[in-house]
């Protein structure tokens, strides 16, 4: 036991850790920086010209369809770590119900596919 | 050293993650309420480590905070920032739901301290094996069915978002 | 041995859950009651595994159910966000009150 | 809990032992930041003929520490239109995993700072999360350019992080284990990982150049586009802590864990008989795939972003998912016997190697004819 909480608190001290730091970090590049702002520096980029508009509004939603995939593999993940790591007990069983799973989920992927969806404009 | 750290660390992630969770109801924008959605999904993370599911927690950060917090921010980014003032965020039958949920909640948190362990606790990680074998024996079909659904919420989606491309 | 009693995990799921659904009744932004709709799964995640390890009784059925939990939040979230996306694309708004396509 | 040398008591030990962990990871990280960016001016100048840094210090040496003080005390310029609470938030948020996932590089027998049963896992889950710090700082920073970048970088970062996943998992159904540390005790010969699945290193570099953004892939440093992607209104320490150290930190660990997986880490002469040989072992391996990030860096034009998204989906991921299959079945064919599997994958290896070229040939040749059917049709003569 002492093992495990042992490695975990270390885990939780490094996330600690990283926030602080960068805190840290920004902080003292706060304190030493100079601070001039003029409506000029205040304004955003937009090679030179006065921006027009917000950035915020409406994109093409394909963006998402590239979301959507990643999210139904990452799932799949979920599922092919336990497996590989079984895999010996498990043997032809496991095998062909992770064929199963995958080429259900590959179906997905050739769908998209042909639906055009995978390509980026 | 431990016996102390344990519920320390206990209450600091109850509380952030209450704490983030009551932000992201009551947070007036929704990116600040998608900010605190992810840290509340981080602590959760936390929680399932203090009970020894490593890979529970594992699986947590990869599908809540990597997927679908990135899918959520899309959401967020595909849809207006609505410029209302603060008090119209909220439905007309404010007053009635809060009054629902803080009714229902009381007698659910009492009842909740009444569990106790039933002194056969697993130890603490290792669990990935038992996930596995469980889930590729007993939960063998439920598995196939899940990639079924994963199938189907992709096509489903697909299809609503390319509809009038 | 657990240093932390099972009935503490189980309150914050409690209080969780119900946070998530005073979000989901008070709310009227679509996608952050999708948010809160994510926090009340996300309680029966942890009263799950909280039992799991805890009672001990069976092997990691909690956790199995936790698993199965995680792919069902993801197909949710990834329809629920299309069906809001199409919506929007339908008529600019993104409240629930203003949305009454499917009132009888 | 591990007893500490000298008589330390454990509980103080166990203590120190982050401390000293935490010291060192962070220490490695702004040293690997310094360094690495000399390094890679310094060999890019070589490859191109020039001379590079050479003012500050001996050989320029001093140069990169020049370019941090200036980033500390430059002023931090936050545009009046942004979204205060992801613009703030996306440095941390890149930062920390890339901290984190520290914790688990075995550096040498004994020198870990945990060793996770689950710490392939581990690193896959904090490489995902640094994707949220790059949709936050695109989306907060409301600049067009920031924002296209950042859904570029986004749906980069995501599409290669599944072959990434995918070749780990090959490595691991070879393998058995997640956990680093033991990992690296199955291969302490000559024979490592490498010549069983060759493949899986092969599309998982490739995942990791993209993972990283490095050329060809770095899509956030296309000026002529996209400005600096979704970098663009970060200036000061801030694009510091998002670009230098996270990049380089991030560069590091991907070449630490094929160095794990693939190449035996620490395994290496003599260290048998002193442990803490390990550790050179592991940097030079480690260092020499940095290397050839940078020489890659100098060689390879950039991809655009519609090739790069479907040389994933329809390239990197079929072969991903084919050679986990391949490699899957034998082994269950074989009961675990490593020849069958070896053989397959460097067929596989040497079909993927010569199979992209004539794809591109065929590809080139479709759209030469298109091209010219089509300029007949316009001019209405036969070419």
């Amino acid at each position: 036991m002492p093992d495990y909480s042992l490695s975990y608190f270390y885990v939780f001290t490094f996330f600690g850790a990283g926030a602080i730091f960068v805190t840290a970090l920004l902080t003292l590049s706060n304190l030493v920086q100079p601070k001039r702002s003029t409506p000029e520096k205040l304004t955003t980029y937009e090679s030179g010209e006065e921006p027009v508009g917000q950035a915020w509004g409406r994109y093409p939603s394909h963006f998402y369809v590239f979301a959507l995939l990643f999210v139904v593999f990452d799932v799949e993940v979920i599922f092919l770590f336990p497996w590989a790591v079984l895999f010996r007990q498990l043997g032809w069983y496991g095998l062909v119900e992770m064929g199963i799973f995958i080429l259900i989920l590959v179906a997905g992927l050739f769908y998209a596919w042909r639906k055009d969806a995978l390509t980026w404009y | 050293m431990f016996d102390l750290l344990e519920p320390l660390l206990f209450a600091i992630l109850a509380l952030t993650l209450l704490g983030s969770a009551a932000l992201v109801v009551l947070a007036g924008r929704i990116t600040t309420s998608a900010l605190f959605m992810a840290f509340a999904f981080l602590n959760m993370a936390g929680m399932f480590v203090l009970l020894g599911a490593e890979t529970i927690a594992a699986f947590q950060v990869l599908i809540y905070v990597g997927a679908i917090t990135v899918l959520i921010l899309y959401g967020v980014m595909f849809t207006p920032q609505s410029a209302r003032p603060y008090g119209l965020f909220f439905q007309r039958q404010t007053p009635v739901g809060a009054l629902i949920a803080a009714l229902a909640a009381l007698p659910a948190l009492v009842f909740s301290f009444g569990f106790h362990d039933n002194g056969a606790a697993l130890p603490k990680g290792n669990d990935l094996a038992k996930i596995a074998t469980s889930v590729f024996s007993d939960f063998a079909f439920p598995f196939e069915i899940a990639s079924v659904l994963l199938l189907a919420a992709m096509v489903g989606a697909i299809a609503l978002v390319r509809r009038q491309e | 041995m657990s240093l932390v009693p099972l009935g503490a995990f189980v309150a914050v799921s409690a209080a969780l859950f119900f946070i998530g659904l005073g979000g989901v009744l008070v709310r009227r932004n679509a996608v952050v009651i999708l948010m809160c709709v994510e926090l009340m799964l996300n309680a029966a995640n942890l009263a799950l595994v909280a039992f799991s390890r805890r009672y001990g009784l069976v092997d990691e059925r909690g956790s199995v159910f936790v698993v199965f939990i995680f792919v069902i939040a993801a197909a949710e979230v990834a329809v629920g966000l299309a069906i809001i996306l199409a919506l929007y694309r339908n008529r600019p708004t993104v409240d629930v009150d203003e949305v009454t396509e499917m009132k009888g | 809990m591990v007893p500490g040398p000298f008589g330390i008591d454990p509980a103080i030990w166990a203590v120190l032992r982050l401390v000293i962990a935490l010291g060192l990871a962070i220490g490695l990280i702004m040293n690997g930041a310094l360094l690495l960016i000399y390094l890679e001016r310094k060999i890019q100048a070589v490859m191109q003929d020039r001379i590079g840094p050479y003012h500050v210090g001996p050989f320029g040496l001093l140069q990169t520490f020049a370019d941090a003080l200036k980033l500390i005390a430059k002023e931090d310029v936050l545009s009046g239109q942004t979204d205060r609470a992801f613009f703030l938030a996306a440095p941390v948020l890149v930062f920390t995993p890339m901290l984190a996932s520290f914790v688990v590089v075995p550096f040498a027998p004994g020198v870990v700072g945990a060793d996770l049963n689950i710490g392939l896992l581990y690193l896959t889950t904090l490489g995902s999360m640094g994707v949220l710090g790059i949709v936050m700082a695109g989306w907060a920073s409301n600049n067009k350019y920031a924002l296209m970048g950042g859904l570029r970088s986004a749906g980069q970062l995501i599409s290669y992080e599944v072959p990434q996943i995918l070749s780990l998992v090959t490595a691991v159904l070879v393998l058995g284990t997640l956990s680093l540390v033991k990992i690296t005790e199955l291969q302490p010969g000559p024979i490592t990982n490498i010549f069983v699945i060759p493949l899986a290193f092969v599309t998982y570099f490739i995942a990791a150049l993209a993972e990283t953004n490095r050329t060809p892939f770095d899509l956030p440093e296309a000026e002529s586009e996209l400005v600096a992607g979704y970098l663009t209104e970060y200036s000061g320490m801030r694009w510091g802590t998002m670009l230098a150290l996270t990049e380089y930190g991030n560069v590091t660990v991907v070449c630490g864990i094929m160095t794990a997986v693939w190449f035996g880490g620490w395994n290496g002469p003599g260290v048998e008989a002193f442990a803490p040989l390990g550790v050179v072992w592991f940097t030079l391996k480690t260092y020499a795939f940095i290397l050839a990030f940078m020489w890659i860096r100098a060689t390879l034009p950039r991809m655009r972003i519609d090739q790069l998204m479907s040389f994933c989906w329809k390239v990197l991921i079929p072969v991903t998912l084919l050679n986990l299959g391949v490699t899957a079945t034998l082994l269950v064919a074989f009961g675990g016997d490593l020849r069958p599997v070896a053989f397959a994958n460097w067929v596989l290896l040497a079909l993927f190697l010569l199979g992209i070229p004539a794809l591109q040939q065929r590809r080139l040749r479709s759209v030469r004819a298109r091209l010219r059917s089509r300029t007949a049709r316009a001019t209405g003569v036969a070419v």
